[in-house]
């Protein structure tokens, strides 16, 4: 084709979409956004795979397969993470992250 | 039978974390089948752990037996290195068995907040910590060992301990007692770990010089004793004693054993006294000795001051106690004591004497907390102004309770007396080149607290077993030792008394083993 | 004879030049004698509620069996051949060429301990079987009577040191069982602890005796011991005194020599037949046993603890002696005539009287038994111990008064009694040996001992009945032990008079010989008559003054027990020396200020470091936390979870709980590991 | 290279273009005050990536992203949220934490560092060739031949969060908490 598609533009955009899962992750007090930041860093991770399979040009498209296992995982995740919510929901009433410090001494 | 051989300590080592598992997948609410099971686990543990002292080849006590060494982590070297030899084989068989009898005593006393599976899960997982520290010939997997034990005795005492508040000098906050002294537990030997781990690893790297491989196994690593030596080795033994000190525990690391024992449930206790504590005196004998053995001598004064200390101010701790538990919990600072002063002579005899005090120390203390518990159980307190006449209240408590704070202060005769006596009839003649007078003192100061320990034991008699029951326990009905408790019990008095009047039981696996020992250690001073 | 050259029979023993047969079977399984009452006391204690008599059968047929076997043997040491056995079984090799074994050693010594201990424990097991009827615990308390003869008859029976220390402290542990009998009174049970205790102190000396001694010589063995003092081995030469000192300061706790007599006056809250098996075979002759034993020991080598021996032994035997005068309690008195008894067996072996020593102690078995059950009888049928509630009794109990005065007047060394020979012995030893000082204060001793017998017995017996209620004599099973013991009382005295070798039965010294070897002391051949004189008058002028101040006319004028009050001594008597205020002051010393200091220490000064470390990481940590975490903060400082959340994941998890905030520093973490590996390092 | 050869090509304008949505849309995800705006853009956020996946010639796992993640997972959380009741409205006190700045100063390091790393090693590396499309047979012969074992694995793990799933969020209601549900 020889197109001028630098790999990096690819990376970086990944990178930061996957910084703004990690403040997300931090930042936020609902469970289920937290869940959201999550999903949002697997989204880059997917990129970062389709991007570099796309630079090395491999012929087996590892990395789309390797996405594929991603998505699929991510799926689960989420349908496990929210049942646990749910359940923390019902025991106590709220869904907050900083509340649950049943760990703490 | 070769399969025997090879499989029997992974068994014993294993079989219980796997039966953990497996119960596990019980249901919660099947609480008998749980029981059985677990006391299947650690009963067939304990059988082939009989059967492995019964096929024990007793002539060759100093070799070590039923070996097992694969490779397993080929990076650092580490392998899988297990076997036992005169030395092991008796805390292997004690710990096989205290196990099965803590299940067996468990199975009608259970502390809030109930659970069996869970506890039983730990206890079984403990069981294969403290199997697995026995066996283990390799640094790496006695680490391992030795830490997994943490874990669920952490565990047990902060779920299943004290749940009383307790005001903690210099805090303003009260506490709850189980989780200061689990925490407490946790980060003490955390803390000691971390210095063992990094004794090791100064001595893995150390024995890589001279273009050798670097090793963690223990019998290659005392061939390459000769490695170690001057300011090195004598930091790596005393991190190596920072380790070992707080897990025995030795005066003035002793502090979390107090609070530990005291907050445990009953059966923790017993595990804690009866086999934990004999990890760290059983790394002195098995690692720090015969690795480092010339370091050991520079050591050993040091280590005697220490014992001796703590025999005197275990003793005196004890009479100013009121809490049952606490004061047991204390006389094992005392005891482990004289089994550290035996340690420190670095002679046969001495070495000897510190494992037979340990047997005899898990056979007695482990039954003292035993009935420490019952009675709680029963009186649902441990103050010791409040208790009294539990000799007229329930006969059969109040004579094996006396049977054995008998046993504990060192009646000739029982398991107890040999461990004392044979540390002090070490310290009269320590190793050549340790200096003769100092350790007679020690020897001296030894026997006074014998004379101590004989006085708090009378003392919590007269307390709590002698005399008039309290007004407060009148018409009350106790019921006296249950079934349980009696096959719990029965085989722990027996081996006391067993002990007491043939300590060849023990005494017969271990000399050999013992004599290798010092010989191979020593031979440089002993001119043999 | 005089002692010329020391042979011991030990040494002689291994070369072989003695004359003694082994005893056959009767040698062979002596250890069934030891082995017996042990086995006895498992057996009550297991299944004694069960049985008829609630295990006093067990107990009785064992002690008969074993007067039997002990007869036997003492008949077959009679002859002109001695018995000579030992036999061992290893129970532990200990490293350093160290053994320990247990087993059972059949000499003449040892044949006179099984037999005293038989014959004494069966006639009080007997008596007991009577004066317990109706009591509680019975079962338990004959489990312990037969656990008290048996670890009398291990420690007799002992081939070596560490055995004899089992035997030492089983006794010992029996004593505190039997004292503390009635323990639902805290009064009892102190005193058995006190029993138990004090012996335990005198054990620390035991103890490191035996250990010096088996470390040195690489044996436990009496054999080895005596044949090293015989040799004057080098090995033991320094260390002999020590040992020999050391080995006395146990001696002195078991045979309640001043100041370790303190025990044994208390030691009277126990049921009277304990007090009779204890005074008279089990227990305080334990010390005297061992003493003996060790004989060649002070003999040969550790001559310089013999003063020390004779110093103790002299004050016990006078300083106890006053103390049994201004008592009231009946049993006390004898108590106090026991530790005076053994003063006189303990001087006369430290003087060199083995024989002497040992006479004593077997004619003094039976007499203080018979006494102490005579008072027993009498303390069954006035309930009291008190001799103020006595008196006239003689009427009213006339088999018990004529055995209890028999008895005292054997005690008192009335001729021809079996004290008289027996003291006289001592008295002979004494001044042969030149210790003209102690012979007469061992006389002036004789004195008070006939004076404090005659104020009990005129008390008891004489004068008008001031108790309550009708005293009336005691049972047949009661009485009947009296009268076997006064037999002996009487005629135990002619086996060993001297010059006098009687047909058959032979000499008490040669009893306690191997045939045709000397044990190294001073026996004496013929009757010193003006030694024996001075004996007899001091015990007959001690009667007659008990008699004048005590008897029945004194009674009758002053119904007091004390109405001779000598100012200055009478109150020193009464409070025993203040040995107890000094010895529950160091206790106190003990128990009181120093543990609590230690346990302070423990709390606030160990513990507070630890602590303290924790508290500090806390306070750093929460310094570290609000740095990073400004606005987080929520006001309270939950010190100990932010202190942990510095130290580290592990403490962050347990104590701060925050899924995010780890999370957060998980990350930063991460960032600041991989700034440091790429552009640090 | 300068940004003028960038520009030229057009398959960059569509890039900047998919970028710049699928940043802000991240963006929002992340800061916005309302829950179901959130998921929202997450949506978008996802179609952007979808796009690129385009972009770079995977047909098949950006339709795969659209239809997994925009068809059922979002729906999900809608229902999550509903469910929760987390406050649907805009509500910025309470759906943050109140510590944001240390969270946005770690974030912006990570970033830094991710950035510096990528840059050092990267550059300006181009990408030859995007190929006219893998096409999904390869895919599935990856998926069901060199990789069968870890598909089948990923296919039991499904199943057993579908289980898990409901095993957790499953309470039989007694009458009483029903009526007290309802009531409230």
């Amino acid at each position: 084709m020889g197109v001028e598609v630098i790999l990096n533009q690819f990376l970086i955009l990944a990178a930061v979409l996957f910084v703004m899962g990690v403040y997300g992750l931090l930042v936020r007090r609902n469970a289920v956004m937290v869940l959201l930041a999550v999903e949002l860093m697997l989204a880059a991770v997917n990129i970062n795979l389709v991007a570099m399979e796309a630079f090395w040009q491999t012929t087996e498209a590892l990395g789309q397969i390797l996405a594929v296992f991603i998505i699929t995982v991510a799926a689960a995740e989420v349908g496990i993470g929210l049942a646990i919510i749910l359940l923390i929901f019902r025991n106590r009433r709220s869904a907050n992250v900083d509340e649950l410090d049943l760990m703490r001494w | 039978m070769e399969l025997f051989e090879i499989w029997a300590l992974s068994l014993i080592v294993f079989l219980p974390l796997a039966g953990a598992l497996v119960a596990l997948a019980i249901p919660k609410e099947r609480e008998e089948a749980v029981k059985l099971w677990a006391l299947g686990v650690s009963g067939v543990t304990l059988i082939l752990a009989v059967i492995v002292a019964a096929r024990f080849d007793f002539g060759a006590a100093g070799r070590f037996q039923f070996e097992v060494d694969l490779p397993w982590i080929g990076a650092i070297g580490a392998n899988y290195h297990i076997g036992v030899d005169g030395i092991s084989l008796p805390l292997l068989v004690l710990s096989a068995l205290v196990v099965v009898l803590c299940v067996i005593y468990s199975w009608k006393h259970w502390d809030e907040p109930h659970n069996p599976r869970g506890f039983l899960v730990l206890m079984l997982i403990l069981a294969t910590g403290m199997n697995g520290t026995f066996v283990a010939l390799d640094l790496v997997l006695f680490f391992i060992f030795f830490e997994l034990v943490l874990l669920p005795m952490y565990f047990m005492i902060g779920i299943w301990g004290d749940r009383t508040m307790r005001k903690i000098p210099g805090f303003k906050k009260e506490v709850e007692t189980r989780l200061y002294a689990a925490i407490k537990f946790f980060i003490f030997t955390l803390f000691g770990s971390a210095f063992m781990l990094l004794g090791f690893l100064a001595l893995y790297f150390k024995s890589g010089s001279g273009g050798l491989d670097p090793t963690f196994d223990i019998p290659e690593l005392i061939g390459r004793g000769f490695l170690f030596e001057g300011t090195f080795a004598w930091l790596v033994f005393g991190a190596m004693f920072l380790g070992f000190a707080v897990k025995v525990p030795m005066w003035p690391f002793h502090t979390w054993l107090p609070d530990a024992h005291t907050a445990a449930p009953t059966v923790g206790s017993v595990l804690l006294a009866a086999i934990l504590l004999k990890l760290g005196s059983y790394a002195f004998i098995r690692i720090s000795i015969p690795i480092l053995p010339e370091t050991a001598r520079e050591w050993a004064p040091f280590i005697a001051v220490l014992s001796v200390i703590g025999i005197i101010y275990g003793s005196l701790a004890c009479l100013a106690q009121t809490d049952v538990k606490r004061l047991i919990a204390f006389s094992s600072v005392g005891h482990m004591g004289f089994v550290m002063l035996g340690i420190a002579t670095l002679t046969e005899v001495g070495i000897n004497a510190a494992i037979i005090g340990m047997v005899a120390h898990g056979l007695i203390t482990g039954l003292l907390f035993f009935l420490a518990g019952s009675m709680h159980h029963r009186y649902h307190t441990r103050e010791m102004s409040r208790l009294g006449g539990n000799l007229k209240l329930m006969p059969v408590l109040g004579g094996i309770l006396g049977f054995t704070a008998m046993a504990s202060l060192g009646l000739p005769g029982l398991a107890g007396f040999w461990g004392e006596f044979m540390a002090l009839l070490g310290s009269y003649q320590p190793l050549p080149g340790l200096s003769t007078d100092f350790f007679r003192t020690a020897m001296v100061i030894g026997a006074i607290g014998t004379v101590l320990t004989a006085g708090y034991m009378l003392w919590m008699l007269q307390k709590v077993n002698l005399g008039e029951p309290s007004s407060e326990w009148a018409g009350k009905k106790f019921h006296d030792v249950d079934r349980y408790e009696m096959i719990a019990w029965v085989p722990l008095i027996v081996l006391i008394v067993a002990v007491g009047v043939y300590p060849k039981l023990v005494l017969g696996v271990t000399t050999d083993a013992v004599v290798g020992l010092v010989e191979t250690a020593f031979s440089s001073v002993l001119g043999g | 004879m005089v002692n010329a050259g020391l042979t011991t029979i030990y040494l002689a023993a291994e070369e072989g030049a003695i004359h003694a047969g082994t005893g056959g079977i009767w040698s062979e399984w002596a250890g069934l004698m030891l082995i017996g009452p042990m086995l006895a006391f498992l057996v009550i204690v297991m299944f004694g509620k069960r049985m008829r008599y609630q295990g006093a059968e067990v107990a009785i047929g064992v002690m008969a069996f074993n007067l039997i076997w002990s007869t036997v043997l003492l008949v077959l040491n009679m002859g002109d051949e001695g018995v000579l056995y030992e036999r061992s079984i290893e129970i532990a090799r200990v490293g350093g060429g160290l053994v320990f074994e247990l087993g059972w050693m059949v000499d003449g010594l040892s044949i006179m301990m099984y037999w005293v201990v038989a014959a004494v424990g069966l006639a009080v097991f007997v008596y007991a079987h009577g004066y317990m009827k109706g009591e509680i615990r019975v079962t338990f308390f004959f489990a312990a009577l037969s656990l008290f003869a048996g670890s009398m008859l291990v420690l007799v029976g002992s081939p070596n040191l560490v055995q004899l220390i089992i035997g030492w402290e089983g006794v010992g542990l029996a004593s505190y069982l039997l004292i503390g009998h009635y323990w639902e009174d805290k009064e009892n049970s102190s005193a058995a602890m006190k029993a138990f205790y004090t012996n335990k102190v005198a054990d620390v000396g035991l103890i490191i005796g035996v250990i010096i001694i088996g470390v040195v010589l690489g044996s436990f063995h009496y054999w080895d011991l005596a044949a090293a003092a015989a040799e004057h081995s080098d090995l033991l030469g320094p260390v002999a005194v020590t040992a020999a000192i050391l080995l006395f300061i146990g001696a002195m706790g078991k045979s309640a020599q001043f100041p370790f007599h303190i025990w044994l006056p208390d030691a009277m809250a126990g049921p009277t037949p304990v007090s009779a098996l204890m005074h008279a075979a089990t227990m305080v002759t334990a010390g005297i046993y061992l003493m003996a034993r060790t004989f060649p020991l002070y003999q040969e080598l550790a001559t310089a603890a013999r003063p020390w021996m004779i110093a103790a032994g002299t004050i016990t035997l006078f300083g106890m002696g006053l103390l049994a005068l201004v008592v009231d309690d009946i049993k006390r008195v004898l108590a106090y005539s026991t530790v005076s008894q053994l003063g006189y067996m303990m001087t006369a072996v430290a003087a060199g009287g083995y024989t002497a020593g040992l006479f004593h102690l077997f004619t003094h078995a039976f007499f203080k038994a018979l006494l102490f059950l005579g008072a027993g009888s009498v303390i069954h049928a006035v309930h009291s111990n008190n001799m103020s509630d006595m008196g006239g009794l003689r009427h009213h109990m006339p088999h018990t008064y004529r055995t209890f005065v028999i008895g005292s007047l054997a005690l008192a060394g009335i001729f021809p009694l079996s004290g008289f020979w027996s003291k006289d012995e001592i008295l002979a030893t004494l001044g042969y040996e030149g210790y003209n000082l102690v012979m007469w204060i061992a006389v002036a001793g004789a004195f008070v001992t006939a004076f404090y017998m005659a104020r009990a017995v005129s008390l008891t017996f004489f004068g008008e009945y001031r108790g309550h209620g009708h005293p009336h004599e005691s049972p047949r099973i009661m009485t009947a032990p009296l009268w076997a013991l006064a037999v002996p009382a009487v005629i135990a005295g002619l086996v060993n008079i001297p010059g006098l070798k009687l047909p058959l039965i032979g000499s008490f010294t040669s009893w306690l010989s191997v045939r045709s070897v000397s044990m190294g002391d001073h026996h004496a051949e013929s009757i010193d008559l003006g030694l024996a004189a001075a004996g007899l008058a001091a015990a007959v002028a001690g009667l007659w003054l008990g008699w004048v101040a005590f008897g029945p006319k004194a009674a009758k004028r002053r119904a007091e027990r004390d109405w001779v009050e000598v100012p200055g001594l009478y109150p020193l008597l009464r409070q025993k020396y203040y040995l107890d205020h000094v010895a529950l002051g160091m206790v106190w010393t003990i128990r009181s200020p120093l543990a609590r200091a230690v346990n302070w220490v423990n709390d606030y000064v160990i513990d507070g470091v630890v602590n303290m470390v924790g508290a500090l990481c806390q306070g750093l940590a929460s310094l570290v936390y609000r740095g990073v975490d400004q606005r987080g903060i929520d006001g309270v400082v939950h010190g100990v979870s932010y202190g942990a959340s510095g130290m580290g994941g592990l403490l962050r998890r347990i104590q701060s709980g925050r899924v995010q905030q780890y999370a957060g520093l998980l990350v930063a973490g991460l960032l600041l590991l991989v700034v440091l590996v790429l552009f640090v390092l | 290279m300068g940004f003028e050869d960038w520009i030229a090509e057009p398959l960059n304008w569509v890039f900047a273009v998919i970028a710049l949505a699928t940043v802000v849309s991240g963006f929002r995800v992340v800061t916005s005050p309302n829950v179901v705006h959130a998921a929202l853009f997450l949506v978008a956020a996802l179609a952007g990536t979808a796009a690129l996946f385009l972009l770079l010639a995977a047909e098949f796992l950006a339709w795969v992203l659209v239809l997994v993640y925009i068809g059922a997972v979002i729906v999900l959380f809608l229902f999550g949220i509903m469910i929760t009741r987390a406050p649907t409205g805009r509500d910025e006190s309470n759906l943050d934490h109140k510590r944001r700045l240390p969270a946005a100063l770690v974030s912006l390091a990570l970033l830094a560092l991710l950035l510096w790393g990528l840059i050092s090693q990267w550059g300006d590396t181009t990408i030859d060739r995007i190929t006219a499309g893998t096409p999904t047979t390869v895919l599935g012969e990856g998926l069901l031949g060199r990789f069968v074992f870890p598909f089948e694995v990923v296919g039991f793990v499904l199943l057993a969060a579908l289980v898990g799933g409901i095993t957790i969020a499953r309470r039989d209601l007694s009458p009483a908490e029903e009526k007290e549900w309802e009531s409230k």
